[in-house]
């Protein structure tokens, strides 16, 4: 019951929030909502839940460690929207909150989804639900965002959906008894299935959520949209919606894991990994705009993903660790961020400079920010990258190892140079002070910890869930 | 009891010294056709230094009167590291070599400071001039004392000058051959003489070691000329332990073989001058690189041996 | 552990009080200093220990994070590093303490002293870690408070550059550490450096792989050439105990991961030992002729810390071929030459750096052109540099000719070693010719900057600075001193590291040192007998002076009636003639005007090679630019293509 | 599978080419309103026995593919007073051709995809060259509704595809018709609507201000 209750408490909660006129008290309810979603979470980890709706709904490792990602990261976005929505009033007005609380239930749906066709309209959900945030200013160039990420998820979800049919036909081998597009009976007689519709739906399946991923080349949404949304919204779409996507393209890879086709799709993951770190690297160097800095950092971070997948061993731990790692160090990145424009009214490199000494809290969020999302030690995510480099290794790639880590530097000395641009100097002009509130810091902080926490310790409970997800996905824990 | 006579040797050879200069010069005098000074002007020359007084520019400071007292304190030290009876050195150990060379350096660091005190550019142009071609004589010499380590097995210079060579010289004599070739020619640039400097010029532009004391005066000069005489005989000591093997030799027979080669060395040196030009000073790196390239012949020969 | 934890914990307690109360600035300084001495102080009572013989027993943490338990210990190698840092280290914080006060209107200064803390505690837990990942965030840590403390004066462009650059640079490295750890670990059970060892015979034909990634990985941090183009820029920006500290210690972490990982690895083939060797050769002379070029004091100290990274790296190179060809005198002859030449180093480099300072903060230039006669002003400042500068040219009676040396003692043996090494008996040629160009180096330096005539009225203002600052530096001096002059107090340990290196036992390797060791008393007999004769001589010049006048008066100028500052021989003039020797590979270009002549030095590696390639890159990023066209229909047109790639891929490679 | 289902398929490719080949938007919307309809029988005719699940799909079908989009995109239409798709990226002549070659290659690839239902090789081959012609549409053309209809027709041929499914997988097919009635809500009525409100026209061709300078 309690899974049902993780997708119907934020659903219901959107309707409420419409329904209410009074804005702070909307702004409440998101909280509530978020801290309330969070605690079911706990539970859920406390004590494991029975499946329910014949197997369709239920948690397993890696639905919980992406659950768990999506609503911690939500809670701290909802806590950073308190601050936010007192010094901008977005025009979708009531459809702020609203979409935000469907966003957190469609998420969760698909994080706890083991029917493939809901998980497919899970995705659907979060995709629309997204589209009236990004719009949330109503100008030509969130316009034009709004317009291309539709048009292009749409599209992505839609080769999605012919994927998922694909993979319904690979099922009719499959004996009578087989609950038809639910995963452990897919994984159970995976033998069984038509192993060229199985590949079919795989390649589509990738295409598709591919394109809501972000990998390149289908990643051409993602500066503009990044670039546009508000850096609520883009920390909520870097960390949330990418790893929804991931988790999407995991359970069929699952499925083939499990038939024993990994080969044929590995080949696929490592060279949309490759393409995806070239693309960031390459647009990375000399970047305009912090917030589409980020967002080709995203693109870097899910070609890692794949890659990790693709590598396979302990690349499977290190993909489902850099999955948490991804989230935290994004989410606390686009909040910083968030803050710094807010102050500036600003996110370009060129006009912003010694933020450390006009907003210190913000500016050293910002650098640890960096120095997460790049990978540097102590931070979780240079563990995640770390094990990933090993699988590379360990599988044999090492030319690509060596490939990935000169990329690596190259994205770190863009970013870096960026980044560190707007920490150091001289703050020429005024900035606006108010920006250094506790409601905007509190979330970038608490992220900061956390992913600070995955360097340098892993919970046990945390540490099996990561093991059993490796197993799935016919990797080792290191 | 052989530490005290080995002390004795040393502080006769010192004593001696200041002989060689004069004899070089006497030999360069008599082969271009004039009389020269008298053999012992040096010692001469030390005295009245000695009783005259000393003028400091008001630029100098310590330094200025510190280093020549450094300069002779090291020159003299390293010369108790050679083994001058032929037998052993006061004061030897392995690497004493290192040190040997190491107490020279200090010797040349110390007159270099002392020169740019004076704040004249004659006297920083002869420091940089010395600087230069000392950091060009430093790896020549420490071939050649690679090439004699090699032939000896060891790192002192008692050994390395000692007993042992007799057997070399009947095993690869070419190779000491280059290799006093290469020490003669580093001897000739340590000293300041043609063809690397002239002592006698008088036109400070082309003057290396003389425009570097230039300042100096009284016991400072006195100290400075005598550190000179010794580091010549010091070379020349190393070149004639090289060149004759004196270890059956009794004591006397080898001082005495010492003192006529210290002697026949200074001649040799007084030839040189008489019949050779001074080189054009971008020349003299490639003098000196000579002398490494003969050390490196020597030392590639005892290698195949 | 228990000691070197809390040694540790006093010193980040130091940065924290550094930064808690900015309210009281005297007090935090105060309390600042005494918590990081005190911290230094703890952490040293188990080095000491170990490196008298002792042991000390190392501690396990499980913290679920992938790659095995995080193992902290303390061996002979582990000890002498930590010697090096804690030593140098503290009294570059103690100067700092000193230093910062006066930096207020050029950067946060309590946050200085934090990174600072930070580097030290970092700097600490590198050399103990004896597992991979904390022993990698301790490095990435250690990088991190390095450019934070190197970029304190950030509103200056050539400051933040320099601080990129490093940034860059390190974590290039830490990527190459990356894929080193990657490489072995993905043949060892964990990644403790025990699982690490123990797996190094299971290594094969990556053993080469992992010792080149490690070769390049630390080279980076180490600096030598080509790897140093980051140094000169960093170590020359940064606040002048910053310097010390990078310049003496930090880039010596590079030569701890060669030796940690020479240590796991086990005896070397014979060409690792030629690389190294010849890298050495090469970063030695290359680093000293570079430094000849200078004219910025700073800089020019900085590329004489690439002139002894590469002695030291010859000691190491010469040590491997020792353990290569199994000659095992010449083994542990030449790695405990390169391990004490990195104590000696670290000392008498952070005491020039710390001069360089003094000179800085009573002048505010480091510009050598426009110093001169500070002996005036400065007299103790000039001591001091006086003996860092004789210690790193390496002469006698001073540490920097104890550690050269054992390296030329090396050398000379393997001469006679009757092995393929013998020809490493040209490295002792090299090792001269660096030391001859050193000492050029240094007289110009002290020369220029401290005697002669003030070239400008900034030199001739310049007063001498106060205690706080002389102290440091001349505990360091001190150091140096005694190093010289009593020898055997470290030939002994650094021989143990040796040992403990090259996997001889301890015994037979003082066994095999025994001639070394006693030629150190020797020296120390020599040392002194020098000063003894060059007192005596001075005292009888002084007796003879007495008896007669002594006369004042200007420079005999050759006739010329009254010199002047601007006639002295330059920094430019003094090198050129060296310079011109060398040609090209200087890297100088002189500028040669009727009214002066001066020379101009450049970054060869950083601006001839690294900036091009880096426009490069940025130009074919340029050129990739038109993919992201802003074009709905482009965009569209991928996904039709990727999609059709796909159902190409699957035609081709899915099963029928 | 009966012969109607079979000639009700080929009147599906033949409503795409009609899209392809043609410059004026209301012929596009009608024949993407036709193919609704067409969809809409399929169904019905595709299995010979009938059942209320079928009955429902088939006029959901219709009400959504045949009526509310048509209508909606001749609404928007209006609105923007567009008429024709001129200068599209790529000809009409020309697209016809790419669109031809498409579809012979389904025909030609859909044999060796085994569909373990009768007929389904034909249903592979329409529902493929429907997704490839959608997308031809797609890409080549400027007009937003234009887009809408390739996207619309991308749909269809995935529904012709999820007709193999009905049997089995209950509501799969909902999905995709729940798929149109999303889009369509979204990208129709609120986006489309705002672009010719902000720029006075529907060429999406305005669009191209966000992108790397």
């Amino acid at each position: 019951m309690i899974v049902l209750a993780l997708i119907l408490v934020p659903a219901f909660a959107a309707l409420g929030a419409y329904a209410h006129r009074e804005s702070a008290f909307r702004t409440g309810w998101l909280v509530v909502a978020a801290v309330v979603h969070a605690g079911l979470v706990g539970v859920v980890w406390a004590a494991p839940p029975e499946p329910v709706l014949g197997g369709w709904i239920a948690a397993d490792a890696i639905g919980l460690i992406v659950l768990s990602v999506v609503s911690g990261l939500f809670l701290m976005a909802a806590i950073y929207a308190v601050g936010y929505l007192r010094r901008e009033t977005p025009r979708g007005g009531r459809a702020f909150v609203s979409c935000l609380l469907a966003f957190l239930g469609a998420a969760s749906l698909v994080t706890l989804s083991q029917h493939l066709g809901v998980l497919w309209v899970g995705m659907e959900a979060t995709t629309l639900s997204v589209a009236p945030l990004i719009y949330h200013r109503q100008d030509r160039r969130s316009l034009e965002a709004v317009w291309k990420y539709l048009m292009l998820s749409s599209v992505g979800i839609a080769l999605a959906l012919l994927g998922v049919f694909f993979l319904a036909t690979a099922q009719f081998a499959a004996p009578p008894g087989a609950r038809p597009l639910v995963l452990p009976d897919l994984v159970r007689d995976a033998s069984r299935l038509t192993p060229s519709w199985l590949e079919a739906a795989f390649v589509f399946l990738l295409a598709g959520y591919g394109t809501k991923m972000g990998l390149a080349p289908l990643h051409s949404w993602k500066p503009d949209t990044y670039g546009e949304a508000p850096s609520l919204v883009g920390g909520l779409m870097a960390g949330v919606l990418t790893s929804c996507a991931f988790l999407g393209i995991v359970r069929v890879f699952q499925v083939l894991v499990a038939a024993g086709l990994a080969p044929f799709a590995q080949p696929l993951l490592l060279t949309f990994g490759i393409i995806s770190l070239v693309v960031a690297a390459a647009f990375v160097l000399g970047q305009a705009d912090v917030k589409r800095l980020l967002a080709y950092s995203s693109i870097e971070h899910m070609g890692l993903l794949v890659l990790g997948l693709g590598f396979g061993g302990v690349g499977a731990y290190g993909t489902v660790l850099h999955v948490v790692n991804n989230a935290l160090a994004k989410g606390l990145l686009f909040l910083a961020v968030g803050n710094v424009v807010l102050a500036t009214g600003t996110s370009l490199v060129a006009e912003i400079k010694g933020l450390h000494r006009a907003l210190p809290a913000s500016a050293a969020l910002l650098v640890v920010g960096l120095l997460a999302a790049t990978g540097s030690p102590p931070f979780g995510s240079f563990v995640s990258e770390f094990t990933i480099l090993r699988s590379a290794v360990a599988s044999g790639h090492v030319v690509m190892a060596l490939v990935i880590a000169g990329l690596i530097v190259m994205i770190f000395a863009g970013m870096g140079r960026s980044v560190l641009r707007v920490f150091h100097g001289d703050p020429g002009r005024a900035v606006a002070a108010h920006a250094e509130d506790i409601w905007l810091l509190a979330g970038p902080v608490i992220l900061a910890g956390a992913v600070l926490m995955l360097g340098v310790y892993i919970p046990a409970p945390l540490g099996r869930a990561l093991a059993g997800a490796a197993a799935a996905l016919g990797g080792v824990s290191p | 009891m052989t530490v005290a006579i080995q002390v004795l040797v040393l502080v006769m050879v010192l004593a001696l010294a200041p002989l060689f200069p004069g004899v070089v010069q006497r030999t360069k005098s008599l082969l271009t056709g004039r009389r020269g000074p008298p053999v012992l002007q040096l010692y001469a020359d030390l005295a009245k230094l000695w009783r005259k007084g000393a003028v400091y520019s008001a630029t100098t400071s310590l330094v200025f009167r510190l280093a020549p007292a450094i300069f002779a304190g090291t020159t003299l030290v390293a010369a108790c590291l050679l083994p001058l009876d032929g037998g052993g050195a006061p004061l030897r150990f392995a690497g004493d070599v290192v040190a040997f060379a190491g107490l020279l350096a200090l010797g040349r660091f110390a007159l270099v400071l002392a020169a740019l005190d004076t704040g004249s550019s004659f006297e920083g142009m002869g420091a940089s001039r010395e600087a230069t071609f000392g950091s060009l004589v430093e790896p020549g010499l420490f071939l050649c004392f690679a090439a004699l380590a090699i032939a000896t097995s060891s790192t002192s210079l008692t050994t390395m000058l000692g007993r042992p060579l007799a057997a070399v010289w009947t095993a690869a004599a070419p190779a000491l051959v280059l290799v006093a070739a290469s020490l003669f020619v580093l001897t000739l640039a340590e000293n300041g003489r043609v063809p690397v400097d002239d002592p006698a010029t008088h036109l400070e532009l082309t003057m290396i070691h003389e425009v570097m004391v230039l300042d100096h005066s009284g016991p400072d000069l006195a100290l400075i000329l005598y550190a000179g005489a010794v580091k010549l005989t010091v070379f020349g000591a190393m070149l004639v332990s090289l060149m004759i093997p004196r270890g059956g030799l009794g004591l006397i027979v080898s001082v005495a073989v010492l003192v006529a080669g210290l002697t026949a060395m200074a001649v040799a040196v007084g030839v040189v001058e008489a019949v050779m030009a001074r080189l054009r000073l971008i020349r003299i790196p490639q003098f000196l690189v000579a002398a490494s390239v003969l050390a490196t012949f020597a030392i590639m020969l005892l290698l195949s041996a | 552990m228990t000691w070197f934890f809390s040694g540790v914990l006093l010193l980040l307690a130091s940065g924290a009080a550094a930064v808690l109360f900015p309210a009281r600035p005297r007090l935090s300084e105060r309390v600042h200093l005494w918590l990081s001495l005190a911290g230094a102080a703890t952490a040293l009572v188990p080095v000491l220990r170990v490196l008298a013989g002792g042991t000390v027993e190392g501690v396990r943490f499980v913290t679920g994070v992938p790659g095995g338990a995080w193992v902290f210990a303390i061996d002979p190698l582990s000890a002498w590093f930590l010697l090096v840092i804690l030593g140098a280290g503290v009294a570059a914080s103690a100067y700092g303490t000193c230093y910062l006060a006066a930096e207020a209107e050029h950067g946060s200064v309590p946050f200085g002293r934090l990174v600072f803390s930070l580097l030290l505690a970092a700097l600490t837990l590198v050399v103990t870690a004896q597992s991979v990942v904390p022993f990698l965030a301790a490095w990435e840590l250690m990088a991190l408070g390095g450019y934070f403390a190197v970029v304190f004066d950030d509103r200056r462009d050539d400051v933040r550059r320099a601080g990129l650059v490093y940034l860059v640079a390190t974590h290039a490295g830490t990527l190459l550490l990356f894929l080193l750890f990657g490489t072995w670990g993905s043949h060892a059970a964990d990644l403790t450096f025990a699982g690490l060892a123990a797996a190094s015979g299971a290594l094969g034909d990556s053993r080469s792989l992992v010792f080149a990634l490690a070769l390049l990985g630390f080279g980076v941090k180490a600096g030598f050439v080509p790897l140093h183009f980051w140094l000169p820029e960093a170590h020359a920006a940064a606040p002048s105990h910053v310097s010390a500290v990078m310049s003496g210690v930090v880039i010596k972490t590079g030569i701890y991961g060669l030796l940690r990982v020479a240590t796991l690895l086990g005896a070397p083939p014979a060409w690792w030992g030629w690389t190294v060797l010849i890298l050495g050769v090469a970063s030695a002379v290359l680093g000293v002729l570079w430094a000849l070029a200078q004219h910025d004091l700073k800089r020019l100290l900085a590329y004489h810390s690439v002139e002894n990274i590469g002695i030291i790296l010859m000691g190491l190179g010469v040590g491997a071929l020792g353990v290569a060809y199994a000659v095992p005198g010449l083994a542990v002859l030449g790695l405990a030459g390169a391990v004490l030449h990195t104590l000696n180093h670290a000392l008498f480099k952070s005491l020039l750096f710390l001069g360089a300072g003094n000179v800085l903060r009573a002048t505010g230039t480091r510009d050598l052109e426009r110093l001169g006669g500070l002996v005036r002003g400065m007299p103790v400042t000039w001591t001091l540099f006086l003996v860092g500068s004789a210690a790193i040219v390496g002469l006698p009676p001073l540490n920097g000719f104890v550690s050269e040396w054992l390296v030329f003692q090396a050398l000379f043996q393997a001469g006679f070693s009757r092995t393929p090494a013998e020809l490493s008996v040209f490295g002792a040629a090299a090792l001269a010719l660096v030391g001859g160009l050193a000492l050029a180096c240094f007289a110009k330096v002290c020369g220029v900057v401290f005697l002669g005539q003030p070239r400008t009225e900034v030199a001739r203002a310049a007063r001498e600075v106060t205690r706080g600052y002389l102290v440091p530096a001349a505990a360091l001096a001190a150091a140096c001193v005694a190093i010289g002059l009593w020898p055997w107090l470290v030939l002994g340990p650094s021989v143990k590291v040796a040992a403990l290196i090259t996997g001889v036992p301890r015994e037979t390797a003082l066994e095999l040192a025994r001639p070394a060791i006693v030629a150190g008393r020797w020296i120390a007999v020599l040392a002194a007998l020098g000063v003894v004769v060059s007192a005596l001589l001075w005292w009888l010049r002084a007796f003879a002076l007495r008896r007669t006048s002594v006369a004042a008066a200007a420079t005999w100028a050759c006739g010329y009636a009254r010199p002047t500052a601007r006639m002295q021989y330059s920094a430019s003039s003094f090198a050129a003639p060296i310079l011109g020797v060398f040609g090209g590979i200087s890297g100088v270009t002189a500028v040669r005007q009727p009214s002066s002549f001066e020379t101009r030095a450049a970054n060869l590696v950083l601006e001839r090679a690294l900036v091009p390639l880096w426009r490069v890159l940025r130009a074919a990023s340029v050129r990739l630019r038109p993919i992201q066209h802003g074009r709905l229909q482009l965009y569209l047109l991928y996904l039709v293509a990727t999609v059709s790639l796909l159902l190409i891929y699957l035609a081709v490679r899915g099963s029928p | 599978m009966t012969q109607i289902a079979s000639s009700l398929l080929l009147l599906v490719v033949l409503a795409d080419f009609v899209v392809l080949g043609t410059s004026r938007m209301s012929t596009c919307i009608r024949a993407i309103g036709v193919q609704g309809l067409l969809l809409a029988g399929l169904p019905v005719f595709l299995h010979a026995e009938w059942s209320v699940h079928m009955a429902g799909l088939a006029l959901g079908t219709a009400a959504v593919k045949a009526v509310g989009l048509p209508w909606f995109l001749s609404w928007a239409i209006r609105e923007a007073n567009v008429r024709r798709e001129v200068e599209p990226l790529v000809g009409f002549v020309p697209s016809l051709l790419i669109g031809a070659v498409m579809v012979a290659g389904s025909f030609a690839v859909a044999p060796t995809l085994p569909l373990p239902v009768q007929g389904g090789t034909l249903l592979v081959a329409v529902a493929l060259s429907n997704v490839l012609t959608g997308l031809v549409v797609l890409t080549s053309r400027l007009k937003a509704v234009t887009q809408v209809v390739g996207y619309l027709m991308l749909e269809n041929g995935i529904y012709v595809f999820g007709l193999t499914q009905t049997q089995r997988v209950p509501f799969l097919l909902e999905l995709g018709v729940l798929l149109d009635v999303f889009v369509g809500v979204f990208i129709m009525g609120i986006v489309v609507f705002h672009i010719n409100r902000e720029f006075d026209s529907m060429s999406s061709s305005h669009l191209e201000e966000l992108r790397e300078p």
